[in-house]
């Protein structure tokens, strides 16, 4: 055991850097990269686009990507250094993610071959900003519960209905869209799978505001917006399986950290901070809730070592990847619960004047916001319990049954 | 075994709730959350007008002269509502204290305009992060004059006056503090809930007189805080309640899969679950009202326990609301955040809820030393 | 509010002490009562019979009961204080509790005139001991799952199958039993209620031994066991009504705390063990989780008081009398493993030398028990859920099919 | 990143795991548990002829030669079958602390027997209940001869020679004692797991030489039980997974209200949250294997997370293993309780959880200090 690369992905490793080193600015120790978080800013876009043009024109866009749509075909322990090595310079956020990681992989699996010969390259460019639009107000968790509708017009489809949780809607050239088509096939068969654009007419998108007064996600309309055919990804009506397609590389996609304070800080924390007069970091009660924090933080980034190993071996890693957010989330919210203890009566302040400039105050109020989306933890239960211990899945009563007929509240 | 309110007590509790179904619907907390204003004046005048604020003051310092059950039963009802009003501060903390510790003179200056909700008054202690417990006092009195920062104050921003923990020499006491004075500096801090304002407070020789006339020592400033920690937990019982219904209802109403998100057995448990955690508080909270109301000795570790019961019960209600709630419940349009930021705000207002756990126990072991 | 007793209650109490102080001798301060746990032993099922026909003669047995069959039409606040008042004293262990406080409240609302006058009176004394037959290996939570039969043969039946977990079997003069009388019915609707003879030929009784070592609980075996048609309760395949009405009973018998160590022992430990010479209780991390057992604890105790309030005001307790095991049975198992964690490695001693003569240990190995006689947590969490709450009740297969055809286990 | 077992170990677990499948079902820890016997001679014999006792023995002191990895490997496959066996304190504690402070001497006296499995070690530390941690030791070592009393000691009772923590002056010492000396009594105790067997030795004025010579310090010992504590991780792990797979079996095939237990899904999340412990403690587990088997001075810490994560995680499988057992869970026919004893047994053996979060927290405190 151990944690060096190997010879070639040390070669590779230092390759990246190198052009890194070159072409950007290394953070500042403690410095953090610039988060997705935040309203639209056309600069921010522009920024990204430009630094993803210059990685494309490097060959260091979509690295696994097929070399033919601009990747180099590189492995998957190659994209983790990569993301380690580019985690360490000032770069814009990336606003790329999701199509790169979720839709892009979609259309290789699900499109044609003029689709993606399209759609690729642009996308992997940066040129062409992705959406996803999945989840509605009535479907969240059980997505293929979803009522827009899509409806044929000759060579045409007329979308109609709302999506919610769409992020970058504002910035996005494509849109991907999950659609019902014929409500009077049983819940999953029913579902079309179409790329719209963005301007089109008819869409309309309203930024969404959480409850820590961030707008990280916007709503979207949709108003007879016409989509032609050949924007169609998949069979008509055979849309859950490109879905399927989607939230499978989603859980790759979301999993990680993604900024916020951590163990160290609560450590610093409970070292300045003073109770009776000494740092609470002495009081022996607070030491007991340290070490459990410390333990599960350190298990969970251990594990994430373990997946690396499996990646570097050329394995697929094991279903240990799939525990980040289901343990990340709840902990960064009970860490913050525990500074705020820590804290005392300053734990009300969200104000500069907090310790730590409310740094503690910001996560617990973002934290509820990491155990809901790109899945709750109680789908991320249930996905570890079927998908990985082979438990039974949930009994179903919408099973067998024409959409149009589920029940979707209590009846009158 | 007479362990309940009585039913004119219930009477009460009925007739405050639906007061304030109708004078305070969660808007009314939005509204104050979303505007710079420090308080919902209009609900104060109303919750004035009824004569709420003076329940527990007696008839002739201006009070209506009920006793602490009946404030305990208003406390809650305002804690359903996430009332965005000083009362807390003004009743529980300031017209406690003059009734506990105040001078004759005192209570007949301060408590009739008190219970008209003509003046607010707060009790000013922490000074900064951490746990105040056993930490000595950095403000003092010298020469009748006051000195030192209070930070964060709960409404502090809109007090009249404040009863400031000081030092003068090696005492304790609680100053008397005008904070319309000119040697007070004061400043609104954005707060964790901004439907509930805090203050910092910079004093500079300002003139004081002590509560009770000489400082009352650290044991009856203890006395006040715990008098006051079991008001506080029923309103802390009284939102964790509310937000218990809001998501019951919720999770019966929301369909998933065909079906109410209720019938999933991973929620039905954890409302279960939850559903325990309130009744447990609520036996302990009633147990601090009954030694609140009846002077006990008990009252110390009563009140403790109400406050740890029921500061633990709201943080998980917020937390189990939003979560339940699903992505909607992370929206700044729905009320969970609400919730969630008023169980921080009163949990951080009495010092947390460590703080009250090691006191229990030294409040156990003073008993059986005692005995 | 106050903890006293109405002038009426005060009276009652006086009176029950009174004849309680003449009867009995009361416990040593600290002094346990017995409890039920142990093998069978002829002498004390002997003594209980003695004391229980002592309290019957002067009108103190099943005092809530009507007149005509021995009670004295108490109110339940008065149970209550009796049964407050006598644990007072050094009685028997109260081997009668699952008949009178179960089986002879089932057979008052469903039985005929004439079994009440043959059964209840001798209940009642003491003289005939009851046990409870419905539990089997493969029906506990799903009692309804029951596969014991009886199949009519003249004018009696004849019982074949298994039971389990029957407390008192073995020296019982009766058993309650549910049996399978149409397994072509829907589950819940071919169980029929029949009370049979103990001596009866073609029954066995087998102790259980737990894994704490005792022996609370029986196996009982039935082959072709004879029962005559009267002593049927209810109609035929109508059983499982009566089953209801037994288990309602059967929350209010068990609830309670039942012995074993409380917080105030937890309490001296933390006084008497070292850590770090010094006790155990200066430590902080000990007190804060000392003092979340204690607001538990009292919180349960306090619960049990507004019980009691209701009943003193002649209502109707609400729901949060049900709540009493579901939180106590956790919380001393808990309890028992922080004590552990107190003693060190002297924690796995079940020695007299452990501390407290290894009082912690034996808890610790006895609490998983009371997490599941009575009714699991988990059974506890859907009655609160469904019956307290309104919650939907599970999602049902097994309704609407014979009973044979439900499934039982995995296809092969 | 190479942060796993590689093919070869893997392998080994393999050819572990189906040995003792066929050696030690759990039939043999249940026969020890249910009998007067002090572990299972037979298993013993067995693992000794294996080769197991000397994995990290030097071949030239009479072992295989192999690393910690292959031991923590052993280790985890042993806590599966819940070996009722003395293998713990015989290697994890006395061979490896001989090998860390012996003196060639001593490792050429001791090392090959103990490969055998002809000699049983032990290590003796505690001196009745509480909290070892920095309590001063009172048994003392006067002119080469050690007086006082250890209990409960691990195996003590079958142990040939106990490595005995001991006081010389202010130093603190690890003494080698052979426990057949005339001046040694020694007595069993009944123990919550009797499948693994515990003693109290009382020493008067027995003749010893110290393990490298001399009083090797109390860093040197600690640094022993760290480095136990690793290995008794892994034990922990494979207990708390072979429960695990158990009762993931169990909810699968058995059958309540016409469905398998496992499709509840109260019982679908707890199982699912369970196995998310066990991830996280197999990660924690597998970086103490790695500082362990790289003498990394991260040993102390990873050894702490290693242990607090295996002893919480062991603690919880039990409890759920009764739990989702139902009735039949709870009787001694079935083999819930051996885990649930077993999972006690280990808590306690090196000392309980709390006592490894501090020192876990001390050692951070260090390592900061050292940067």
């Amino acid at each position: 055991m151990d944690f060096n690369d190997t010879p070639e992905e040390a070669a590779f490793r230092a390759e990246a850097r190198a052009w890194l080193e070159a072409n950007a600015e290394p953070l500042a120790p403690g410095e953090q990269p610039a988060g997705l978080e935040g309203r639209f800013d056309p600069d921010m876009v522009h920024k990204a686009q430009e630094w993803q043009r210059k990685k494309a024109d490097a060959g260091w866009a979509c690295i696994t990507w097929p070399k033919e749509y601009g990747g180099r075909g590189a492995t998957p322990i190659q994209a983790v250094i990569w993301s380690q090595e580019e985690a360490r310079f000032k770069t814009p956020p990336n606003i790329f993610a999701i199509g790169q990681g979720m839709l892009g992989p979609t259309i290789m699996v699900h499109g044609t071959e003029e689709q993606k010969r399209r759609y690729l390259p642009p996308m992997l460019r940066g040129d062409e900003i992705w959406c996803q639009l999945f989840s509605e107000p009535a479907a969240g968790s059980d997505l293929a519960g979803l009522r827009t509708t899509a409806v044929r017009d000759g060579d045409d489809w007329i979308i109609n209905g709302q999506k919610i949780w769409t992020t970058g809607a504002q910035y996005s050239k494509w849109g991907m869209i999950v659609t019902r088509t014929d409500p009077n096939a049983e819940k999953h068969r029913g579902i079309t799978y179409f790329i719209v654009d963005m301007q089109s007419p008819g869409i309309e998108i309203r930024p969404i505001k959480q409850m820590n007064g961030m707008s990280s996600f916007n709503e979207v309309f949709f108003t007879d917006v016409r989509v032609p055919d050949r924007n169609r990804i998949g069979d008509v009506n055979d849309g859950w399986r490109c879905a399927l397609t989607t939230l499978m590389n989603e859980r790759h996609a979301i999993g990680g950290g993604a900024g916020g304070p951590e163990f160290r800080d609560l450590l610093r924390l409970a070292r300045t901070v003073m109770w009776n007069g000494k740092p609470a970091l002495q009081d022996a009660g607070v030491r007991q809730r340290l070490a459990e924090f410390y333990v599960r933080a350190k298990g969970l980034q251990y594990t994430s070592y373990r997946v690396q190993t499996a990646l570097s071996r050329g394995q697929t890693p094991g279903p240990e990847s799939s525990i980040g957010k289901l343990v990340g989330a709840p902990l960064r919210q009970n860490m913050a619960a525990f500074a705020l203890d820590l804290e005392g009566a300053a734990a009300s302040l969200l104000d500069l004047r907090a310790p730590e400039g409310a740094l503690w105050q910001l996560a617990y109020l973002g934290s509820p916001g990491l155990r809901l989306a790109g899945g709750t933890d109680e789908i991320l239960r249930n996905i570890i319990a079927e998908r990985v211990l082979g438990l039974p899945p949930e009994i179903r009563v919408d099973k067998g049954v024409p959409f149009k007929d589920v029940p979707t509240g209590p009846r009158p | 075994m007479n362990f309940d309110f009585s039913d004119d007590q219930k009477l009460l509790r009925e007739n405050v709730r639906s007061f304030l179904a109708k004078e305070a619907p969660l808007a009314v907390c939005r509204q104050v959350l979303e505007t710079a204003t420090a308080y919902a004046t209009s609900l104060w005048q109303a919750v004035a007008t009824q004569g709420w604020l003076g329940t527990a003051i007696p008839e002739n310092y201006g009070g209506a002269g009920f006793g602490r059950l009946e404030l305990a039963v208003i406390a809650e009802e305002l804690g359903r509502v996430l009332a965005p009003i000083p009362f807390s501060s003004s009743v529980y903390l300031a017209s406690e204290a003059l009734l506990v510790a105040g001078t004759d003179e005192q209570k007949r200056r301060y408590l009739p305009p008190l219970s008209r909700g003509e003046w607010i008054g707060t009790v000013a202690h922490f000074e900064g992060p951490g746990d105040p417990g056993n930490r000595p006092v950095k403000t003092v009195v010298r020469s009748g004059k006051l000195t030192g920062v209070k930070m964060p104050v709960t409404d502090g921003d809109v007090a009249d006056f404040a009863l400031v923990t000081a030092k003068s020499g090696r005492d304790l006491g609680l100053a008397i503090v005008d904070l319309h004075a000119r040697e007070v500096q004061r400043e609104r801090l954005d707060s964790i809930d901004p439907s509930r304002s805090l203050a910092s407070l910079r004093f500079e020789r300002v003139p004081i007189e002590w509560l009770g006339g000489r400082p009352c020592g650290s044991d009856t400033v203890q006395h006040i805080f715990n008098r006051a920690a079991v008001l506080y937990a029923f309103e802390q019982l009284g939102g964790a309640q509310r937000a218990f219904e809001i998501t019951r209802e919720y999770t019966l109403n929301r369909y998933a899969f065909g079906r109410p998100i209720a019938s999933f057995q991973a929620l039905k448990h954890r409302l279960a679950d939850w559903y325990v955690e309130l009744e447990l508080t609520r036996s302990n909270c009633y147990y601090g009202a009954w030694a609140l109301s009846n002077e006990a000795p008990e009252l110390a570790v009563a009140a403790c326990g109400a406050r740890v019961a029921a500061t633990n019960t709201f943080e998980l209600a917020s937390k189990e609301m939003i979560q339940m709630h699903g992505g909607m419940g992370f929206t700044w349009e729905h009320d969970a955040h609400l919730f969630y930021r008023r169980a921080r705000y009163l949990a951080a207002v009495l010092g947390p809820a460590p703080v009250w756990r090691e006191r229990l126990i030294t409040c156990l072991e003073r008993r059986e030393q005692a005995s």
